[in-house]
């Protein structure tokens, strides 16, 4: 069903994708680009476009964060998009499907993060030998090792659910329990992304704002304004941090230096 | 790994970099994270971004090959962010500042960007735009992907370049704006961040309680009550226990991600979590 | 209708939940409690339950604070529920009818205070003497005579409602003026305890603070968010006490401690 | 009865209380109100909660004596946070700190908890737990009761227990803590305390206007064009009143009482206030 | 239509509206007291009321500050009652028709205050004469002045509409996108007056507590509470405000005046 | 007309101001802006409205002369808050204060008063009172337009009265506490100011989209899309434009006043701005 030319330029696709999520323009990986670019190769976009866009939508906000990898939405993104076209699955069931292969390129990026770690020593050396191409070709091979790690995951993702007994198992997994867990989960990764991100921010006398903007952002959801949320969010966000810059330089100051930002209670 | 040379041998200051330097490294600048490895994170993928700098900067090969060297040192902050570090760091450079003194300021800058990046790029400019957008998608609009990567990236390059040429000629006074009400600003920006943070718990919180008995005529449906307590109770408490592994006990994050898929697939053995799916253990009926 | 040995425990549950009102767990005595324990004893806990929940919402927020003393929640509680289970008023009405006996138990409440100021005396000699026995047995003594006080309002109540004139009488007054002026006064005793706390707390810098918190509360009213009201509204508050502190903290430390905590306009 | 002795006779430190003691005088704490009247508030359930305490740091009869005698001066706090002052006193007491210290720390303490206590315990967790279950009850829930008793009384025993122990540990530390940023820590609470007490007087406003008019075609409601202007008004003016009458009118709370019952009473008689009933002079007819 | 006596009335109320726009009352002139008023003279209280009421809606937030001028809502409003009552006009229509007087109005307006700078001078030489009656005289003559150029752009206004050329030309103007734009645009003014009341009062550090402000009559507007919107912004302000004096205040007392209020970022 | 004279003649004090005098003044302020022009703004007004006292003070021709003088300078303010600044310049006055010191005031004075005026009175308590009357109105309620007046003038002569009495009662003292903390004070007045001004520029924004097309099915509803991203983004940017084209541009009012009327009818051609209108260019058609 897919022909060896869509085969190609799937596998291309990726490859760029899987360079794109870290690198470039760190936006041409999303679903939402990924799932008509795929369709449009399999020749139906508009399957593609929809997948895309739900994929999008069940994953946002879980974005790496220092580092902190939650289920990949390259491999994701086209794998549930090849399931729609080509496996003809309903888009929820291809989101469903396309959820063990997020895990496999989350397993890929983690895979290559610790590769690159021993290559570090080699970094050290040309910098010894002042040698600006070693560092530019250490760049180059990282990038590519990752694109070809993540062609090869999608390559096998193809393969096998062209497959009939590997596509008829995964059909019989929608709505299996392990799959809903597996949904779960990956709604619950961006919350290690607010962990840290909090971790890196937060001071001990920070809790309350935390909280505040926890509050703000249930009002206005419960307002109905889940939409423009964010950018009002930001708006009153500025306003307390401006204060908090004027004040703590009014008071330092004030002070000869010896107050200032307070540490916490 | 650090280095032990402290001062440049030639301590003359280098011309001021060229446009097409400068515009050379805004574009190295999007492969920060080419070599991303856990021991260093953005180290090498930073000093790729720099190298036009450096290699006009110092060219006696030993200054180039200490410069190198500290440069590669534990690096990582927000990428659309970099240029800002990228500039000032270069300015000094330029100056032949000492190489303890480039370390501080290039440590105490990428921290906070990188805090303040995600939370304003990661979890609001993107958020907002793919948000947009995908649900244009979702009703078939075929404009939804070139308008997200068009506002998306318009933003992103407007950031890199503007921060480039207002950190590097602004030189040694931005590094004077930065350091003289450095801890203000940090401080303000974390509040922002933090208050970002919050509002995202809240607004991205995506677990929901599947359960729900029937009882008598009525339903209790356990979502419900707790929306009657506090919106979003479960992803703020889950955000919580996450934080408080990673701050108190050292966690790391794929530590934290392997529990919160075992308890995603535990919680919906037993049919807790809400989704479309058969629980294996079914001890209550959902009502119709 | 109502047998001895209900009288008896319904007048043994009265006496506890007199002394728990301001002693031990502070809590048993509430409506919401005492509903159905007093519905149990006379057979019917359902309609205990629902005229439990009933007094329970209607007096919210009707807390004695300094000493103020409201229309009494535990002779008022008792009696609605022996109103709707023994002279089977519907809820609305059996709430109606309990007022009266409610301001029984606040003139009770008074009484005992203003009694136990004379014995205060009789504390200072006990003290001056070192005798802690007799301390214990002071305090041991209020609890009781506060307990038989309402015991005793509570037997009048049950007797005087089983009497066909009486009960009739007050089955009358459902919809009378009188009731209806009773129940919007109960609801305004909250702002007494409102009012205390302000004077406790106000200072003059704080108007504005005040007006803010029910600024909010008028939104999450409006927004839906009735229910999660309060906590949203400590989120906030925490946020800004915290903040509070740590600005003034500093201000004093930058300082040398001549500054601090402004007195307000 | 302001005692007038200043100084412990026997100034050695008494030996620290054991664990038995203090929990034997966390559990008389809930008796603090036993012996309420308007003189001195808790006073002598003030003095009951420590004696145990108290038994045992003095040994010499007069001092005893002294002790309970400045322990009997008027006294009132939050019944759930006393044992926050307890600790302090029993530990300044146990060093035999000079009696007017003793006495400045219980009447600095007393103040602001209490109003805080009020705040948090009696106009928030009471409301929201008694709220939530009341309603539950209305559905005909028999857990009701019972889950609110185990959620307040939870909470009502860790904070008693916790505060014990915490503020006894500290020791002087906990004065030291108290006194040092108090006036901040007090101002900071206070402002927690106010806008909470701003946010009840909008969300338990339980007072409504009755009075709407048939005017042609339309109704002239007059709630819902007070509600127009500002929800809640009617109990914001209600509680301004009542607050003027104790601040600058020096009324006592059983005054404002009496005023309420009788504006709620006279306001009936003219079906001003809001409810089911007939008023007395009935000089508009309610729109069907 | 119109007879000579309702003429001379019309012509002394808009007379007294134009004085009393920036004098006096400064509300006589508002078109829901113009709106009764002239309708009652032309023999139609209802329809005047209902323009009255319909044209102050549209022009809420249109106020000359800083003397900065809006289309002009005497005229305007007079004009639009008459339209309504006189020409038949629906409402809608007759606001759109008193547009173009509107700006007849604001020009009036203009004109005044650029010929009053003219007398300056003389100003100053009753001044250099200690001549007090000198400056009253100016100011009544300044008054009169304004009224009877209202009065004069009225008659014009009332004569031509009830030539029926005119007025047939007028009402086909209804729709007209023209009209269409004079009402955007007049819409638009009041974006002046909150630009102008920026530039007097918002220093670099004030940026974010604009948007905060705006964030919240968003929130209020969705909640439902557009009609209180005003008065909970006011209380959150009086808030801000309040600690704002406060913080600065002891920040200024705790540094020995050397700090104080910061001048922004 | 900048005087140059810079003490009066006569120095002695004259007698305070009697009653009638200051309520004579409080009248005349009500025609403060009788004389309004562009060169001097409320000028004339306002010496008109300050004339009653100053005859009195200054029995002295030479005096009278040079007070008048200095009185007719540049003068803008809001109208009912002017009694404020007039009770401290009489007292000024009174007391024969140096004349740049009387000018010093009255100018720190009137500039902060006017953008809280306008903010407070024009656009809040106007709007509230003129818009609830005016749906009264729409709803055929005769008591409209007199509820408007009455509370509309209620608050204005109370405000006008109240602050000329206290303001000339504390006479210097006002100007010491005005003074002292002026720079916190406007600054708070200010902040409390652009609060409600941006408030007003989401509550107030008049100017929507009209622009839809049909796409298929589904509408595009450009307004729908805009409210999805920020409500009210269109009065927002219309407003910071005209912000900008004042404050860095130095554009006069009347010049962005001519703007938005070609915008507002070029737009209008083009079925830009919504209304019930035919656009000229009609380049879309309508949903039905
Ligand atoms: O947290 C800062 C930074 O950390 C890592 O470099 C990556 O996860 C980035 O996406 C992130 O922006
Ligand atoms: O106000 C503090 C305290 O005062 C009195 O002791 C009682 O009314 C308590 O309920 C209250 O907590
Ligand atoms: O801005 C202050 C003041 O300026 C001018 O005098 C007029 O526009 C007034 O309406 C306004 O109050």
């Amino acid at each position: 069903m897919i022909g060896p030319l869509q085969l190609v330029l799937i596998l291309v696709v990726t490859f760029i994708a899987a360079i794109d999520q870290f690198n470039f323009l760190e936006s041409l990986y999303q679903p939402i680009v990924m799932g008509p670019v795929v369709g449009a190769i399999l020749g139906d976009i508009t399957t593609g476009l929809a997948v895309g866009g739900a994929y999008q939508l069940m994953q946002i906000g879980s974005m790496p964060v220092g580092g902190a990898q939650p289920p990949n939405a390259v491999v994701g993104g086209i794998m549930a998009t090849v399931f729609a076209v080509v496996s003809g699955l309903d888009v929820n069931a291809a989101l469903g499907a396309s959820v063990p292969f997020a895990l496999l390129g989350q397993y890929g990026v983690t895979l290559t993060f610790t590769l690159m770690s021993g290559l570090m020593a080699k970094a050290d050396e040309e910098a010894a030998n002042a040698n600006p191409a070693g560092i530019v070709k250490l760049n180059y091979f990282a990038m590519a090792l990752l694109g070809l790690l993540f062609a090869g995951a999608t390559l096998v993702g193809v393969i096998s659910i062209t497959n009939p007994t590997v596509s008829d198992f995964i059909s019989s997994l929608d709505g299996n329990w392990i799959m809903g867990g597996l949904s779960a989960a990956g709604g619950m990764m961006r919350y290690v992304g607010f962990a840290v991100l909090m971790r890196i921010m937060l001071a001990d006398d920070m809790w309350g704002i935390y909280f505040a903007g926890f509050a703000l952002a249930a009002i206005l959801g419960a307002a109905g304004l889940g939409g423009p949320a964010l950018v009002l969010v930001a708006f009153v966000g500025i306003a307390i941090a401006l204060y908090d810059y004027n004040i703590n330089v009014s008071i330092k100051n004030a002070g000869g230096g010896s107050g200032g930002v307070s540490d916490g209670i | 790994m650090v280095s032990n040379v402290n001062t440049y041998k030639d301590l003359t200051p280098a011309r001021p970099l060229d446009r097409a330097t400068l515009n050379k490294m805004v574009w190295r600048s999007l492969f920060l994270q080419a070599s991303f490895n856990y021991e260093r994170m953005q180290a090498a993928g930073w000093l790729y971004g720099i190298l036009p700098g450096l290699e006009k900067i110092h060219t006696n090969k030993e200054d180039l090959s200490a410069s190198m060297g500290h440069n590669l040192e534990f690096f990582n902050t927000h990428p659309f962010l970099v240029t800002f570090v990228m500039g000032i760091v270069l300015s000094l450079e330029q100056q032949k500042a000492d190489i303890p003194t480039i370390r501080a300021v290039r440590v105490a800058a990428m921290g906070p960007l990188g805090g303040i990046g995600d939370a304003i790029f990661w979890f609001t400019l993107l958020p907002i735009t793919a948000g947009i957008t995908a649900n244009m998608a979702l009703e078939g609009n075929i404009i939804a992907p070139f308008l997200f990567l068009v506002v998306f990236n318009v933003v992103q390059f407007a950031v890199r370049y503007w921060l480039m040429y207002w950190s590097y000629d602004l030189g040694t006074t931005a590094i004077e704006v930065l350091t003289r009400n450095a801890k203000e600003f940090t401080h303000a920006a974390s509040m922002l961040g933090v208050f970002v943070v919050g509002a995202l718990t809240c607004n991205y919180g995506a677990t929901t309680i599947r359960i729900a008995l029937q009882n008598g005529e009525s339903v209790i449906d356990v979502q419900g009550i707790l929306d009657g307590v506090l919106p979003q109770l479960v992803p703020l408490s889950l955000t919580l226990m996450v934080y408080f592994l990673i701050k108190k006990k050292g966690w790391s994050t794929i530590k934290c991600i392997g529990l919160l898929l075992v308890i995603g697939i535990i919680g919906a053995a037993f049919g807790i979590w809400g989704g479309n799916y058969t629980p294996l253990v079914e001890w209550y009926t959902l009502p119709a």
